[in-house]
């Protein structure tokens, strides 16, 4: 029993206990959560280094071992530290007006979050993975009905994935004899020349498994349904974190069954024999083409949203494409791009949804046309919504362009040339949606409803500051986050990279961001300058434009009528209705379900017929006989 | 040894003596039936270690078997017996909560139901069998019809009709055996000289029909909307919870020790255990299927029991070690969390007046202990981590993978089950949870209703049950492996114990 | 020193953006049959802006100004002339394709927070229309990093040198095409003016700018003018040995542009997005395909 | 040669049973089915332990050239058993359909419409089957099934938006 499975089991049980003990109070059911997520970032601090630190469980049947692998490690303690500033934000989030009863829920997801990371063996993972599941689910549809609605579908794409990890798990098992994670990737690696069908098939359960999670590819949407209805603060966790743990688990078990024979016969296993492209596993290359895909669809998507919630939610799908495509690389490069991706993404995202969590709390609005001009109230709120922005958007000097680079370079080193087109017009096509967001709630008119707002709540404000901080500093100096994770890429056997603490050496070209970074600030500092040579600005009402001579308030115009935020990108609307009518999984889902209905339907018909059922079932005795007696 | 049979004596003798005794008091009935229950457990608990020790063939009446009837205490035999015990006085507690005025024939049949019960468990006769088959049927029936006006009488005779169908053709499956062997002890059976496979696929499925409608395999379930409309709560449990439990442990008597090669149904036993396999596989997908759209809650858990037992059914047909360990470790789990159920859905349905979930709206939010017991028994038949069912489902899945073959079939079915039951599962603790519109808010006399301490008090020992077996699934690890053991390798252990002991 | 380097660079890119502008003026007067301004009537124009008194709605506008302009000089930073740079780096396309953006949001959010709808309208158009020019580009990029291997300008200015034959204009006519019409957009020159025209929105972005604030504009359309051109000339035109015929090329392809900005009419926004994906995109993706195979 | 008879008739009696079984509606007959089924097993079991010139096995004297030898008495046994059973069950299920018959007023099987009232969109599945006329509409039908959004996928209405 070591800090690994103590913590896990400590905290677990403090979220039930909490669950009963302040069933009254419920502020320190908050508290307890925040605790739990400063124990676990001390936790992490304190196993860094320990590496192939081992723990299991005897649970009689099975044994649930863990491990303390580098890889993991990162995770977890990026989790954590990011767990820490959410949980932060809820404290003063949830006040007698905003408190939703989730916070014992989610400190035992906190637990599950350490169990996912730190699994070694199918059987930890498996019950690590499931309890995520049913608690996040609570969690979304915390007793509302219209979020269930949401949450019953994500429940129900996770119950797939599950179903399918629980085929993958015993099919391995079955196929390797073991259920240690590592050891029986490593053996599955040998049967490459074997039995090359039975590693495909497991490598598509899989597949289904953490796409379902990360809402890649078919299942991209789930998120716009859940990120929108779950409690604001607890939408940051999702898109921050738990949509990572499909990539985590890719980088686990699906990308180690595809080493190149060289760094597999490194590690002393046999390696891929199958078709390639570009020396990209051919699997892995058509993996590539869904992310791709889903990186591309849900920008087109959420261009098309009005819910800031919403769109959000289909910028983290898209950013997850970026992710997965930089994994199907099946290099040193793409592996450690996508890790640093999905980092930074859990920061800027993080602090994307937490401001978008703070003007939800004063305004309660969501519709972005309804809100505007908030920047001129709530200071910092916008500001970590704008460096979030110019992260997300891959832009520098802030950490997603480093990753997004990479992602970039990543591709350039196996030629993948005509997956970059998506890519790029996903990168591109970004900045739109983003934008749109600025607009539409922090700048433009501010509705005279708001004209009384207060800025966000200190607490709210420190979290959301460091976020901010930490976006910038990932974005001058990658190197605090790439050489661990360098070296942790090394000691999982995927070979390594050049990275110093502020430059990448690349395929094409290298980079020194802390020379992009500082370039950028000079020139800003010049600017200014020049700005301040320039003559005194004087300052007039928001209302007060260039409008031809007309005054719109003699028409009756209201600032919220001349904010202009609805159908922002009319013309993208009227080119990509077409696509988006003809295509949608969403529907294809839609109708099993409702299929089922049906089917369900006729069933409870058939019990309830004007005769016992004897005839059905004396006509399958029959039926049974003679199949019987004949075969 | 021959004392074992007290096991069963108790609850008859609570049968017979309950009409006297309750001219003296009304409540006489219940406190003799839980009386006589503890005694029945208390006896067996005492009885537990000498049986582990070596398992016990009672002879009754002096007729040494094969030729006379005898029962056989095992570990296997004696634990189930011991659970049927607990969920009886669980639910006779908990039926008090719902109603206190209980008739005397409720009790003499609820005490004949589960006489009958544990005689199933015990026996090793087939037609003795086929006789409790019989007594728990009527008193399944009565049960049922007496539940509630209207639909009661309706659910029972359809019920009836199937069951006496299937009950009879099994008699002319024994008759069969009979003629064929000249035996009818399962013990000598499973090590008599192979018939002709068609005599014997044609005995061993009628022999299998009853346990088939029992276990609400499809298409022998179609009695199973009625009934369980028709019965009250407590008679819900008890026939997903309790009569499920024995009759499951007969198919697998019958299906694992009493057919297998070498025993004198030969190589029909494949075949008959593909049958098993198929109208399993088909049974958890439509149990789950007319579960989901359901919306009154009896049913929806009738239903939901119906792919439980499919599942059941896959791990005997599949017929290994951890298959066999699986599905007992199921068959557990599904009683606790499937009487839990039945509790929390009788106590909703008295609380909010209404059998319909959809109609139980934001009741969680009156009473939170209730939605969390819901939920926790909801995710133990799911077979969610940290509760007991997903043990079971672990090693069934892992056994079918093994086995390979149409077993697959079976996995795939359990799997797509999952998803469905979770999602309705889901809904129905959902809306338990869901804050209550303005519109339908709670009438304030119902707010003053309680549980009541006979509801809370079983439901809080099920719960604790289904968690700590799901926190400690080794604990019942000794039991489960001489179990699985028993069953599969009857030459060694089962009928050598009969046969020698009755011969002695 | 270094920094003596880079503000020298960032005047001179402001100077000669400044300059073609005039002369695109000229040239586009000329056109019309107009005999047009003096050549240094952009730099007089800029002078005034930032002497005249200005009104800013908010600490945003003026944030956003101030960020327009220094991205795009940041841009600037990492643009080779003729193989000499302010400071020590690979001239690294993606960086300048990426810190250009930056000026734009910068600019967009100035001009949004001023409050003004025709001025988001236009930011809306000019988004949609960047995704109409950005992919074409990007996928000329693909195809020099296909063939060459590099994405750094310098690089690409080496492999041009010797002679017209070596100029990737030559060898690649189609992705050359392109490049020009990319450049057309990028520069928001007819046809594809929508997100600034006059007539329309009040030249949108700009409409709430005045004094300083319209001056930073200015200055942010000569960097861009001279990045913009300067990136078709290293990528295209084989760089320059001097300074002088890098200016020279730049002025060239500046005045095509001016020229067809002078003839033509406006597209619809997405019009022109759809124009340029469909003949922009795919003369770039045909020369993408003949790269790879080559 | 008898017990061909005896086994043929057994079957015959099954064969009827079921046949009744499985084509009636009126509850009364479909017990008298039952019975009469009943009875063919019985027949069958005893026609299983009997054989041509068999004593009854009713020991009064000591075993004896004279009442040898008798048919084998244990399947008279369990048929015996079962008839008692049977008694039984029958008394039951008439006792029950007394109890059916003073609710509904009918002795027929009728389709339970409180079936289909829990079974949401219960009102369309009424439509497209036979017997719509047994079905109460209304109070069984709680708001909840709607049916338009039962015919169409919710994606359809996005479509049509």
């Amino acid at each position: 029993m070591s800090l690994m499975t103590t913590s896990m089991l400590s905290v677990m049980l403090a979220g039930l206990l909490s669950s009963i003990a302040f069933r009254k109070v419920k502020r320190l059911q908050w508290v307890v959560l925040f605790a739990a997520a400063v124990f676990f970032s001390y936790v992490a601090v304190s196993l860094y280094g320990k590496w192939g630190l081992t723990d299991s469980l005897n649970l009689g049947l099975f044994t649930a071992s863990f491990t303390n692998s580098y890889i993991g490690w990162l995770f977890f303690a990026f989790s954590s530290g990011v767990s820490l500033i959410i949980s932060i934000f809820s404290l003063s989030f949830n006040d007698k007006k905003h408190i939703t009863g989730v916070a014992p829920l989610w400190t035992v997801l906190l637990a599950a979050n350490a169990g996912i990371f730190f699994a070694a063996d199918w059987i930890a993972f498996l019950v690590a993975w499931e309890l995520m599941g049913w608690t996040s689910f609570f969690i979304i549809s915390h007793g509302k009905e219209k979020s269930f609605q949401a949450g019953i579908y994500y429940f129900a794409l996770s119950l797939i994935g599950t179903a399918a990890l629980l085929a993958a798990i015993f099919t391995i098992q079955g196929a390797t004899g073991t259920f240690a994670i590592a050891a029986s990737v490593k053996a599955l690696l040998a049967l490459w020349s074997t039995k090359p069908g039975l590693l495909y098939f497991i490598a598509i359960l899989l597949t289904v498994t953490f796409f379902a999670k990360s809402a890649a590819g078919p299942f991209y949407m789930w998120p716009a349904k859940a990120h929108a209805e779950a409690p604001d603060d607890f939408s940051s966790f999702l898109s921050g974190i738990m949509i990572k743990y499909g990539v985590y688990g890719l980088i686990l078990a699906v990308i180690p069954m595809f080493a190149e024979p060289g760094t597999a016969a490194a590690a002393g296993t046999a390696g891929y024999l199958g078709a390639a492209v570009h020396g990209t596993p051919l699997y892995l290359y058509i993996l590539g083409w869904v992310a791709a895909f889903t990186a591309v669809w849900a920008t087109i998507l959420a261009i098309r949203e009005n819910d800031m919630k919403r769109l959000m939610a289909y910028s983290t799908v898209s950013n997850i494409g970026f992710i997965i495509l930089a994994l199907s690389v099946n290099t040193a490069f793409g592996i450690a791009a996508a890790i640093f991706h999905t980092f930074n993404h859990m920061i800027f995202k993080g602090g994307i949804f937490l401001s978008l969590a703070s003007v939800k709390f004063r305004t309660g609005e969501r519709e972005m046309h309804k809100l505007g001009g908030m920047a001129y109230r709530m200071p910092i709120a916008f500001f970590a919504f704008l460096l979030g922005i110019i992260a997300a958007a891959g832009i520098p000097p802030m950490n997603g362009f480093a990753s997004k680079w990479m992602v970039f370079q990543a591709l350039f080193s196996h030629k993948l040339l005509f997956l970059m087109i998506p890519a790029f017009f996903a990168s591109t096509a970004s900045f739109m949606y983003l934008y749109r967001g600025l607009h539409s709630i922090y700048l433009g008119q501010l509705s005279p409803r708001f004209a009384k707002i207060k800025p966000a709540p200190p607490l709210q404000s420190i979290a959301m500051i460091l976020l901010m901080v930490a976006m910038y500093v990932l974005g001058g100096w990658p190197g605090f986050v790439l050489q661990p994770v360098n070296s942790a890429i090394a000691n999982a056997g995927f070979g390594s990279i050049q990275v110093s603490l502020g430059s990448i050496v690349g395929t094409t070209t290298s980079i020194h961001l802390t020379v992009v970074s500082f370039v950028f600030l000079f020139s800003v500092v010049g600017v200014f300058v020049l700005y301040i040579l320039g003559k005194r600005r004087s300052h007039v009402e928001a209302m007060d434009t260039y409008t031809a001579g007309e005054t719109p308030e003699d028409w009756g115009v209201t600032p919220e009528q001349y904010h202009y935020a609805y159908r922002f990108y009319e013309p993208w609307e009227k080119m990509t209705d077409p696509l988006v009518d003809t295509v949608s999984f969403e529907r294809w889902f839609e109708n099993i379900r409702h299929n089922f209905a049906r089917m369900s339907r006729s069933i409870a018909r058939w019990t309830a017929m004007k005769r016992p059922a004897t005839m059905l079932a004396a006509s399958a005795v029959v039926l049974i006989l003679i199949l019987g007696v004949l075969l | 040894m021959n004392q074992a049979i007290l096991l069963l004596l108790f609850p008859a003798a609570a049968a017979l003596i309950t009409p006297a005794g309750s001219a003296l008091s009304e409540r006489f009935g219940r406190g003799l039936a839980l009386l006589s229950y503890i005694a029945g457990i208390v006896y067996g608990v005492v009885l537990y270690p000498q049986i582990a020790a070596s398992p016990a063939s009672v002879i009754v009446g002096n007729w040494k078997p094969p030729y006379g009837i005898n029962l056989f205490v095992s570990p296997l035999s004696l634990g189930l017996v011991l659970l049927i015990y607990c969920v009886a006085i669980v639910i006779l507690v908990s039926d008090f909560a719902s109603n206190r005025k209980r008739r005397a024939q409720f009790y003499l049949l609820y005490s004949l139901l589960t006489m009958a019960s544990v005689g199933l468990v015990l026996t090793a006769d087939l037609f003795n069998m086929f006789v409790f088959l019989e007594i728990a049927g009527i008193s399944t029936f009565a049960l049922v019809a007496v539940g509630r006006e209207g639909s009661g009488p309706a659910g029972s005779l359809r019920y009836l009709v199937l069951a006496q169908l299937t009950t009879l053709l099994m008699l002319a499956g024994i008759g069969l055996v009979y003629s064929a062997t000249g035996v009818l002890n399962i013990a000598s059976l499973s090590r008599f000289a192979a018939l002709n496979p068609a005599v014997a696929f044609l005995a061993g499925l009628l022999i299998l029909l009853p346990f088939f409608l029992e276990m609400k395999q499809f298409p022998f379930n179609g009695w199973i909307g009625g009934a369980y409309r028709g019965a009250s709560p407590a008679i819900g449990a008890t026939m997903s919870g309790l009569v499920t439990v024995s009759v499951a442990m007969v198919l697998a008597r019958l299906l694992l020790t009493m057919m297998n090669t070498g025993s004198a149904f030969g190589d029909a036993t494949t075949k008959i255990r593909t049958v098993v396999l198929v109208l399993g596989a088909a049974t958890v997908l439509i149990g789950e299927t007319a579960a989901f759209r359901e919306k009154e809650i009896k049913r929806v858990l009738g239903y939901s029991s119906a792919g439980q037992m499919g599942m059941i059914a896959i791990g005997i047909a599949i017929a290994s070690q951890s298959a066999v360990r699986g599905i007992l470790f199921l068959l557990v789990s599904h009683t606790i969390a499937k009487v839990l159920l039945f509790l929390v859905a009788g106590t909703s349905a008295r609380l909010s007046g209404s059998d319909r979930w959809d109609e139980m709206r934001g009741i969680a939010r009156r009473f939170p202990l209730l939605g969390m017991l819901f939920a926790v028994g909801a995710m133990t038949l799911m077979g969610i981590p940290l509760f007991s069912g997903f043990w079971g489902k672990l090693d069934l899945i892992r056994a079918a993978i093994a086995s390979g073959g149409l077993a697959v079939v079976g996995v795939v079915a359990v799997l797509i089950a999952t998803v469905v039951e979770g999602v309705y599962f889901m809904k129905i603790a959902h809306a338990f949870f869901e804050a209550p519109a303005a519109a339908k808010s709670a009438p304030p006399e119902s707010t003053k209703q309680h549980y009541g301490v006979a509801f809370l008090a079983p439901a809080l020992v099920l719960a604790a049950a289904t968690v700590i077996l799901g926190v400690l699934p080794g604990l019942i690890d000794p039991w489960l492996s001489s179990a699985t053991a028993e069953l599969l390798h009857p030459a060694s252990g089962y009928a050598a114990h009969i046969v020698t002991g009755g011969l002695q | 020193m270094i920094v003596l380097q880079t503000i020298g660079a960032a005047a001179l890119a402001m100077a000669i953006g400044l300059l073609f502008m005039g002369i695109g003026r000229i040239v586009t007067a000329r056109l019309q049959r107009r005999v047009g301004p003096p050549v240094w009537q952009c730099y007089i124009d800029v002078v005034k802006c930032f002497s005249r008194k200005s009104t800013s709605h908010h600490f945003v506008m003026d944030l956003g100004s101030i960020m327009g302009l220094a991205g795009l000089v940041a841009a600037a930073m990492f643009m080779p002339v003729a193989g000499w740079l302010p400071l020590q780096s690979t001239g690294p396309l993606l960086v300048i394709l990426y810190l250009m953006p930056i000026g734009y949001l910068g600019m967009a959010m100035g001009v949004s927070a001023s409050g003004n709808p025709l001025a988001a309208i236009g930011i809306g158009r000019a988004l949609t229309m960047m995704v109409g020019y950005e992919v074409p580009f990007a996928i000329l990029l693909l195809g020099l990093v296909a063939t060459f291997g590099t994405s750094s300008l310098v690089a690409l200015n080496q492999l041009q040198a010797g002679g017209l034959l070596a100029w990737n204009a030559v060898r690649m006519p189609f992705g050359f095409v392109a490049a020009l019409i990319a450049l057309q957009a990028m520069l928001a020159e007819k046809p594809f003016d929508a997100m600034i025209a006059p007539a329309e929105i009040a030249s949108g972005p700009m409409v709430e700018l005045g004094g300083k604030f319209l001056g930073l504009a200015f200055l942010q359309h000569s960097v861009a003018i001279f990045i913009e051109t300067g990136l078709v000339v290293n990528m295209f035109l084989g760089g320059a040995t001097s300074i002088w015929i890098f200016f020279v090329k730049q002025l060239v392809l500046y005045t095509i542009v001016m020229a067809f900005n002078g003839i033509y009419a406006r597209y619809r926004v997405e019009q022109a997005t759809r124009f340029l994906w469909i003949f922009a995109g795919s003369l770039a993706f045909v020369q993408l395909v003949i790269n790879v195979l080559k | 040669m008898v017990t061909a008879t005896f086994l043929l008739s057994a079957f015959s009696l099954i064969l009827v049973g079921i046949f009744g079984m499985l084509t009636r509606k009126n509850i009364i007959r479909i017990l008298l089915a039952v019975n009469i089924l009943e009875t063919g097993v019985n027949l069958l079991l005893v026609s299983f332990g009997y054989f041509r010139g068999g004593k009854a096995p009713i020991i009064t004297a000591p075993i004896s050239a004279s009442n040898l030898p008798f048919v084998d008495p244990l399947p008279q046994a369990l048929v015996l058993t079962s008839i008692v059973i049977g008694l039984g069950t029958t008394a039951l299920a008439l006792a029950i359909t007394l109890r059916y018959y003073r609710r509904r007023r009918t002795l027929e099987f009728e389709p339970d419409e409180e079936d289909f009232a829990s079974v949401e969109g219960a009102r369309t599945l009424m439509r497209d089957s036979d017997d719509s006329t047994s079905v109460t509409e209304g109070k069984d039908l709680h708001p909840g099934s709607n049916v338009p959004s039962d015919r169409e996928p919710a994606g359809a209405k996005e479509r049509a938006k």
